[in-house]
Formats: C-alpha cells, sequence, structure tokens
C-alpha cells in the first residue's frame, strides 16, 4: 500500500461517494452546490493524473463557469422548488441493473488490458520542436490538431448566437445594482485579471496553460463586470455584440486561410511556428472568454428580445 | 538548511491543524452565520500557514511571488464573498421575522 | 496538379458565408444568401473533377500525417455525399430567402439567424463527409447537433423549445458516449484514423468495447427508433426549410458516419448480435414510423414520421452484410442511393408542404381538401417527391430498395425483404392518403374565399422545391455515372461491375 | 506511481454510469442536467486515467481531446439551461394567458 496508491483511494472513492451525495440531493440548489465541489476535486485529482493542464480548465469550467450558469438559470427556476419523484420501481430498477451492468462489463475491460500500448506519445514529443510550442498540449490542439480546435470554437459560438438570439427570454429580468464592497472588489480584481489571462495565453507555450484556460478565466472576468455596475450605459448594439461573439472565430479563420499561401490550411512553418500559434491562442481565449460570458447572460435572463442588447 | 526544512514542515502541520479546526466550527455551529464566520476565519489562516510552509521549500523567486499572489486574492475573494452572503442571509432572516409578526 | 488545400475549400468556404450572414446588414442578406451558397456548391466541382483524373484524394491540413494529424479523404461515396449536400444546400437557400418574410422585431432576428446556422451545417456536413479521423468525427457531428438545435428553435414557440429541449440533452449524451468510444479504441490501438486502424482488426475487449459505444452514440443522434421522439415534435411548428435541413441532412449524416466507420474495417470486429440488433432496431423503426404516419392528421407530422420510418431502411443495411451477399457493392451503393434519395426527396417534400402552410393557412389535411386546385405547383412537387417516398421504380429510391431487397433474398433472410415491401406499402398507404385529401376538391364549394395576406412569390418557393424532386428521378436515367463514381475506391470490394 | 491510476478509471466508469442512470430514470430537466454534467466528468476522468497509466510523461493526445470535449460540454450545458429558462418563462405566459 505505497502512499502515492493510499492518497489515489481516497480521492477516487471520495469522488464516487460526492458523485451519489450530489444526485441524492433533493433541490436544485445544494444539487449544484454539490456538482461545484464535485468539480473542484476532480480538478484535484487529476493532478494526480499527470494532466495540469486539464485540471486548471477544469477548475476554471467545472465549478467556475458551469457552476455560475446552473447558479443563474436557478434564479429563474427557483432554488428550493424540491425536485418531482424519479419514475416508477421497475423502470428504475431496470435502468439501475443495465447501467450497473456496462458498468461492471467495462470495468473487467479496463481491469484487463491495464498495459499501455506505445501509442503517439513519442511521436508527439519527436515532433515538438518543429511545433513551435514547449506545451506537448498546446502542440496537440493548435498545431497536429488545429482542425478539430477550429470546429470547436464553431461549435461555441453557435451555441453562444442561440442562446444570444434564440433562446433569449421573452420578458428578462433586470438586476439590481450591486453594494460598494462589490464595487470595490471589482475595482481591484478586474487589472489582476487583465494581467492574467494575457499572461495564460502567453505561458501556454511553454507550460501547462494556454487558450482553453485563458479563456474560461475570461469569462471569470466576463460574469463578474456583469455582476456589478454596468460601465456602458448604452445598449449593446444587437450587430456590435454579435460581431464581438464571432470575433474569435473570424480571426481564426482568417489564419487558416492565411497559412494557405505557406503550403496548406492551418499548416505553420516551423520556423514561426510559435508566432501563429500566439495569434491562434488569443483569438481561441477571446473567442471562449465572450462567448461564455455571452451565455451566463443568457441563463441569468438579462438578455431579451424587445430590447436589443444588454437590459 | 535543516532548520527550513524543519519550519515548513511546522507551518504545513499548522495550516493542516486550523484546516481541521475549521471544518469542526462549520459542523458544530448551529446556524449559517456562525458557521461562516468560522469558515472565513480559519480557513485563510490555515491557507497563509500552508502556503508559508510551502514557500520556504520554493527556490525560485518567481514561484514564491505566486503563492503570494495566490494567498492574497483568496483572502480578497472570501472577505467580499463572505459580505455578500452575510448580507442576504440577514435580509432572510429579517423577511423571516417580518413575516412572524 | 491538385493544390494541398483543395479538401478544405466545402469546409473552409461555408463557414466564411456563414459568418459573412452574421455580420453583414441585414437588406444584403438576401443577394449574397444566393450567391454565397452557390459558391458554395461550384467548390464541390473541382473536387470531383480531381477525384475523376487522379482516384481517391488524400490530404491532411495541419499538414502532420495520419497518425498525428488529421487526414481528409475524397472517395466515390463521400463525392456523391458531397454533391448531395451541394444540391439540398442550394434548394433550401434560394427556397428559405423567399420563404421567410420579414415579422415583428423578435421573429426578424430569429429568423435572421436561419442563414449562418444553416451555412454552419452545410460546412459540418462537408467536413463529416471528408473525414476519417475518429475524433473529427465527434467535434463536426457536435457541430451539426448543435446547429441543429438552434435551427430548431427559430420556431421560437414553447413546443419548438421543448423538442430543442430533448435533442440537445439526447446530443450531449449520445457525444459524451461516442467520445468514451473514440477514447477506449484509441487506447486500445494508439491511433485515430480509420484506414490505419484497419491493420488492429483482431479483435480485442478494449476495441469491441468501443466500438459498441461509439455504435450506440451514433444510434442515438440518427434518430433511429427507441431514440426519434424529437424528431415529429421538432418538425411540428418548425419553418419549412429548417424541416428539410433536420430531416434531409442532419438524420442522414448519422447514418453516413456509422457506415463510414463500419465498412471502413472496424465492422469486422463487430459481434452477430450487434448486426441482427441493428437490423431489428430498423425494421421496428419502418413500422412504428409507418403506422403513426397513418394517424398523423397535419402533412408536417406524416413527413415526420415518414423520415423515422425511412431512417429504418437505412440501418437495414448493416443486418444484410453481415453474411457474405454475392455482391456487396451492390449493396452498399444500395444504401447510398437510398439516402440521397431519402434526403433529396424528404426536403422537396417539405418544401411543398411549406408553400401550402403559406398559401392556405394550415397544414391540416381535413382543410387542405381541394388545395390542389388552388396551387398546383405545390402538390405536383410533392406528388414528384412521393414517387421516391414510396419507392415507385422511376425513382433512385427504387433502385436502391430493389438492390436492398435482392441481396436480402440471396443471404436467405427473407424475413428482411418482406419488412422492406411493407415498408414501401406503408409509405404507400399514407402518401396516398395525402393526395386523396389534396386532389377531392370540397363538396360545399365555398364561395367566398377570405383574403389572405399577398402570399410571397410561388415560383421562388416551388422552383428549388421541383429541383430537387426531380434531382431523384434524373439520374435514374443514366446510372452509370454515379455508379461510375462510386466505384472510386469505395470501401466495399467492387465484385462485378453494373 | 505505474498501477496506483486504475483507481481513477473505475471511480471514473462508475461516476459515468450513476450519472447515466440518473440521467434515464429522472423527468426533471435540471437534475438530468446535473446528471449529465457528471456523465461527462466520469466519461473524462476515465480517458485521461487511461491516458497517464505507465511510466513516462502522459499522451498529450487523449489530453488534447478531453479539453475539446470539456469546452463543448460546458457549451451544450449553457445551451440547455438557456432554453430551460425560456421554456419556463414561455408556459408560465401560456398559464397567465389560459
Amino acid at each position: 500500500m505505497t502512499p502515492e496508491l493510499l492518497i489515489d483511494l481516497i480521492l477516487s472513492i471520495s469522488l464516487l461517494l460526492l458523485a451519489m451525495v450530489t444526485l441524492r440531493q433533493r433541490t436544485p440548489g445544494d444539487a449544484v452546490i454539490q456538482l461545484m465541489i464535485f468539480g473542484l476535486l476532480l480538478a484535484l485529482s487529476w493532478l494526480r493524473v499527470q494532466a495540469p493542464d486539464l485540471s486548471l480548465t477544469e477548475a476554471a469550467i467545472g465549478p467556475g463557469v458551469t457552476g455560475a450558469l446552473l447558479l443563474a438559470s436557478l434564479r429563474r427556476i427557483g432554488f428550493h422548488r424540491p425536485f418531482p419523484p424519479p419514475a416508477s420501481l421497475p423502470f428504475r430498477a431496470a435502468a439501475s441493473l443495465g447501467c450497473g451492468i456496462v458498468g461492471v462489463v467495462l470495468s473487467w475491460i479496463l481491469l484487463q488490458s491495464w498495459d499501455r500500448p506505445q501509442g503517439l506519445t513519442e511521436l508527439a514529443y519527436q515532433h515538438l520542436p518543429e511545433s513551435g510550442s514547449k506545451n506537448p498540449i498546446t502542440a496537440v490542439i493548435l498545431n497536429y490538431r488545429g482542425y478539430d480546435t477550429l470546429l470547436e470554437i464553431g461549435v461555441l459560438l453557435v451555441a453562444a448566437l442561440s442562446v444570444y438570439t434564440l433562446a433569449a427570454p421573452v420578458r428578462g429580468k433586470a438586476v439590481k445594482p450591486p453594494g460598494a464592497i462589490f464595487r470595490l472588489y471589482l475595482r481591484m480584481m478586474t487589472p489582476l485579471f487583465l494581467l492574467v489571462v494575457p499572461y495564460m495565453v502567453w505561458i501556454g507555450g511553454y507550460a501547462p496553460g494556454g487558450a482553453f484556460q485563458a479563456g474560461a478565466l475570461l469569462s471569470g472576468l466576463g460574469v463578474l463586470t456583469l455582476l456589478g455596475p454596468r460601465p456602458w450605459p448604452i445598449q449593446l448594439r444587437r450587430k456590435l455584440l454579435r460581431a464581438s461573439l464571432a470575433l474569435g472565430f473570424i480571426l481564426f479563420l482568417v489564419v487558416a486561410v492565411w497559412t494557405w499561401r505557406y503550403g496548406d490550411f492551418l499548416t505553420y512553418p516551423p520556423a514561426e511556428a510559435s508566432k501563429w500559434i500566439l495569434v491562434i491562442e488569443s483569438s481561441c481565449a477571446l473567442s471562449i472568454g465572450i462567448c461564455l460570458t455571452v451565455m451566463f447572460a443568457g441563463c441569468a435572463g438579462w438578455l431579451s428580445e424587445e430590447r436589443e442588447g444588454f437590459r | 538548511m535543516i532548520l527550513l526544512i524543519w519550519l515548513s514542515n511546522l507551518f504545513l502541520t499548522l495550516g493542516a491543524l486550523f484546516f481541521i479546526s475549521s471544518v469542526t466550527g462549520l459542523l458544530r455551529f448551529p446556524d449559517t452565520l456562525c458557521r461562516m464566520h468560522a469558515l472565513a476565519k480559519a480557513d485563510n489562516l490555515a491557507l497563509g500557514c500552508v502556503i508559508l510552509g510551502v514557500v520556504l521549500r520554493q527556490d525560485e523567486f518567481f514561484a514564491v511571488g505566486k503563492l503570494f499572489l495566490i494567498w492574497g486574492v483568496t483572502l480578497l475573494s472570501s472577505a467580499t464573498s463572505g459580505f455578500l452572503l452575510a448580507r442576504r442571509i440577514r435580509r432572510g432572516m429579517q423577511l423571516r421575522e417580518a413575516l412572524k409578526k | 496538379m491538385i493544390p494541398p488545400w483543395l479538401l478544405t475549400l466545402p469546409v473552409a468556404l461555408p463557414l466564411a458565408c456563414a459568418l459573412l450572414a452574421l455580420t453583414l446588414p441585414a437588406p444584403w442578406t438576401g443577394r449574397w444568401v444566393r450567391m454565397g451558397s452557390l459558391l458554395c456548391a461550384l467548390t464541390i466541382f473541382p473536387c470531383i473533377r480531381a477525384l475523376l483524373q487522379h482516384g481517391p484524394i488524400r490530404q491532411n491540413p495541419g499538414g502532420w500525417g495520419a497518425p498525428l494529424g488529421i487526414q481528409l479523404y475524397l472517395d466515390g461515396p463521400s463525392a456523391l455525399f458531397l454533391i448531395f449536400a451541394a444540391l439540398l444546400g442550394v434548394g433550401v437557400g434560394w427556397y428559405a430567402v423567399a420563404y421567410f418574410t420579414p415579422g415583428k422585431a423578435g421573429t426578424r432576428a430569429r429568423q435572421f439567424l436561419f442563414w449562418p446556422l444553416w451555412f454552419v451545417t452545410w460546412a459540418a456536413v462537408n467536413s463529416l463527409f471528408l473525414t476519417l479521423d475518429l475524433f473529427n468525427i465527434y467535434v463536426s457531428m457536435e457541430l451539426v447537433s448543435i446547429a441543429g438545435v438552434g435551427l430548431i428553435l427559430i420556431a421560437g414557440s414553447s413546443g419548438a423549445t421543448r423538442a430543442a429541449l430533448q435533442y440537445q440533452m439526447q446530443t450531449l449524451v449520445a457525444g459524451l458516449i461516442y467520445l468514451l468510444g473514440v477514447g477506449l479504441v484509441y487506447n486500445a490501438t494508439g491511433n485515430l484514423d480509420l484506414h490505419l486502424l484497419r491493420d488492429y482488426l483482431e479483435p480485442g475487449p478494449l476495441k469491441n468495447a468501443g466500438l459498441a459505444l461509439m455504435t450506440a452514440g451514433l444510434l442515438i443522434k440518427a434518430a433511429l427508433f427507441p431514440m426519434h421522439f424529437w424528431l415529429p415534435k421538432a418538425h411540428a411548428d418548425a419553418p419549412a426549410p429548417v424541416s428539410a435541413i433536420l430531416s434531409g441532412l442532419v438524420v442522414t449524416t448519422a447514418f453516413v458516419m456509422l457506415s463510414k466507420i463500419w465498412f471502413s474495417g472496424l465492422g469486422v470486429l463487430a459481434p452477430v448480435s450487434l448486426h441482427l440488433a441493428l437490423g431489428a432496431l430498423g425494421s421496428a423503426g419502418i413500422l412504428w414510423g409507418g403506422i403513426l404516419a397513418l394517424q398523423q392528421r397535419r402533412l408536417k407530422r406524416i413527413l415526420a414520421y415518414s423520415t423515422v420510418s425511412q431512417v429504418g431502411y437505412l440501418f437495414l443495411v448493416f443486418a444484410l452484410t453481415f453474411q457474405d451477399t454475392p455482391d456487396p457493392a451492390r449493396l452498399w451503393s444500395g444504401a447510398v442511393y437510398l439516402a440521397i434519395s431519402h434526403g433529396l426527396a424528404k426536403g422537396a417534400a417539405f418544401m411543398a408542404a411549406g408553400v401550402l402552410q403559406k398559401h392556405e393557412g394550415t397544414d391540416q389535411l381535413s382543410l387542405l381538401r381541394g388545395a390542389a386546385l388552388r396551387n398546383p405547383g405545390a402538390v405536383a412537387v410533392l406528388a414528384v417527391a412521393s414517387i421516391n417516398l414510396m419507392g415507385l421504380p422511376p425513382s433512385l429510391g427504387f433502385v436502391g430498395k430493389w438492390w436492398m431487397i435482392k441481396s436480402a433474398i440471396y443471404t436467405g433472410q427473407g424475413g428482411l425483404a418482406v419488412i422492406l415491401l411493407l415498408g414501401g406499402l406503408l409509405s404507400g398507404a399514407y402518401l396516398f392518403r395525402v393526395f386523396e385529401a389534396l386532389l377531392r376538391p370540397k363538396e360545399t364549394e365555398s364561395s367566398v374565399t377570405e383574403e389572405r395576406p399577398a402570399p410571397p412569390s410561388r415560383l421562388g418557393m416551388l422552383l428549388p422545391a421541383m429541383l430537387l424532386a426531380l434531382a431523384t428521378l434524373l439520374p435514374v436515367l443514366f446510372l452509370s455515372v454515379p455508379n461510375r463514381i462510386l466505384s472510386i475506391g469505395s470501401p466495399v470490394p467492387q465484385a462485378s461491375t453494373p | 506511481m505505474t498501477d496506483s491510476t486504475v483507481v481513477y478509471a473505475l471511480a471514473g466508469i462508475w461516476i459515468a454510469m450513476l450519472g447515466l442512470r440518473s440521467l434515464l430514470v429522472n423527468r426533471d430537466h435540471f437534475k438530468r442536467i446535473v446528471a449529465a454534467n457528471l456523465l461527462g466528468s466520469g466519461v473524462f476522468l476515465t480517458l485521461v486515467a487511461l491516458a497517464g497509466r505507465g511510466e513516462g510523461a502522459a499522451d498529450p493526445i487523449p489530453h488534447g481531446m478531453i479539453l475539446t470535449g470539456i469546452v463543448v460540454a460546458v457549451s451544450g450545458t449553457g445551451l440547455f439551461l438557456a432554453l430551460l429558462g425560456r421554456l419556463r418563462e414561455l408556459e408560465s405566459s401560456e398559464e397567465e394567458e389560459t
């Protein structure tokens, strides 16, 4: 029973218990809080599995953004309305049996074939120098498989657009002005955020960090500014807001098409690959930050159909 | 050098003890406001001790700066969120008393 | 010499059109969308020409080789599917320009979003037909599904929102299950490319579990029988171009992806029970969709349930291939033709239904009595499209069904042949019921027909619809061309030239 | 360090199954989105544990896949929640009318 195994056992069992407790809660408010605690513990356990980039992102997006989205939409659905009872007993028993069997089969298969084939790790590390970044995960996302990330930013853009235009509430609620303490906090935290986000984009090149973590942080800043006093009293024009949503994606697509000149779609010459990767990383971070902020505003019900833009 | 290692171990255990005390406070105190009080105080102190313990083991200056930044931001945000939560809870209690009358 | 970025053109251009449609001022959109959809359709032809000259084309965006980067591969079947997406793209694009008339502020903003969502769906579908990478299939499928949810929402009513909720939940669950499958297959074999997976085909527990999970994920996305409940609800009050996209394109791509994964080699791993289960689900879908379509009173819901039954047809091809059919290429091209012809015909049928709804004000069959006299064009388009939906001889759909029935009989699965014929009978029944209502004039000839606001120009809507409907009939006249295209590098070995 | 990550893979599988079961059983939309998030976390935990097994550096390809998966999951959840809020509002406005 080596100490590492002990720590891993404690962490994984507590993760499992937390998941059970989250699903046992009776009111939506408690379920969301349990889910955020589960997300934090999950981020911690990913450190134990040599995934620092993922634990950064999960800590920012799991309890952070998803928790904020859930809590914001709870304002409209009601914190303490208890959940209706689940389906009838036979159906519940059948579902538990089915999932149990699948779980047992998958666990047995995982236990049985736990030896690791050669995989693509050596290949990824071997091409790292030409990929323009010393952090293998940034190289995978932005250089080896940049095409995936382009489509994935598209997914985020479509989700934000749908929330903004199609799922906007009919009447939307106004936001109560925050107290003095929160305004002071906001004035102190905003410069710090604006310093950390570019740092996170920059450090992505050679240490855990990068576009996705910076984007999640940027959306944190966006959520804080939405909760705080509105610095811009005017209504953000619907067109301007929609264009800013797509800004990150436009930048990414322009860079992708621009590299046709060097040979192929999304191919960076090895010499200046790091420069291109930085450009794309900042556009990804920008796009993720704005889209997640607009989604938070949509979930909280502050975008309304009649009036253009934010209330 | 041994003194530094011994000192950081001391701070780390101290921090762990403070964490345990804050959790017992969380579980034992009767109503929300008291529990929040215990949490805010003990957690920040415990985090301070842990960070001091870790700082003593660091060698490069930049990491030390980042660690203290973590502590500062945690202090700031836990104070603000504590205040906002407490205000909300007190308004809830006043509302309940008004309804009772 | 083929430019290295040729295969990324059909994906990059619609994405660029989507962004322009998003940021351009409103009055511009009509002209821009027509030109943009034509432009996107025309980029397909250099790819087809390069395919005919040089055979299957293999390119990798990002410049890295197959195991590390992503590989795009254009062969016969994906070329045919690209043409299918281009035809549907131009048809729906031109139809929607005439269909959407500006309403009050809320609906105008919502309808305005149709164009970016539609171009994004088109780009994602093109990327799906071209890619060989398992994870790229996941991201493209997510893009298609989330744009589909956005398209359902354009109607804006509470029914549409409920359907969008259900579809979004299914998309989330299906995507995660598929991702787990991809993760298991990657950890078992060490790479993600379909063609590189061909030399890892000895069965292993991790690979089988991965394939089963991927199949389950794609089945949920394909609105196959037990998971189809969102489709009729989404069509109930979705605008016609949205229904054409959902039924014609979004549902077909999930089938195409499953067939690409199975026929490119991983299908060997699947146990016989999985083949039979897919066959059973398919035939259950045919019967369930047909019977329910008979009971519907609204034209759009009849077409929605007919989509559920036609999707069932497509999944029968998995049940037919597990035994050694004498001519697997014939069966494979039969399934491809069936998928393409159903998409085009269903798109044309929904467009005709949209014209009818615009002019008659309703799509209740009882109120549409004698509609053929008032707008013959729409009913004509519906008739031409129904030829293919029923699988009558001169249509591409018939060719597909005929080849499937033949191979069902050869492999001794008479039951599937009977179900295929029964499905054709059922679709005949519910479509003739529609025409019976449309063609028979009202008993009491109501003299005064109340004035409705001037309907939009019918020609602008009917022309693209008729184009799509005829596109299912014309290729049958010179079937050798699609067969030749299909035979280039198709995954199933060409046993005998047709 | 070699085989201690298998514990996480098993925990991930069982968390995913818990989420899937609760998703199938409950009819309430909010409970189902919480269960879907748990399913996602379970799947990602399993894949990370698979990528980090054995000695030597962890495999960056699954990490890239999971990063993309996390962002896609959060955008899906956000859209679902906005839809849920809009549906509640439309239903309440319909009740007022009827």
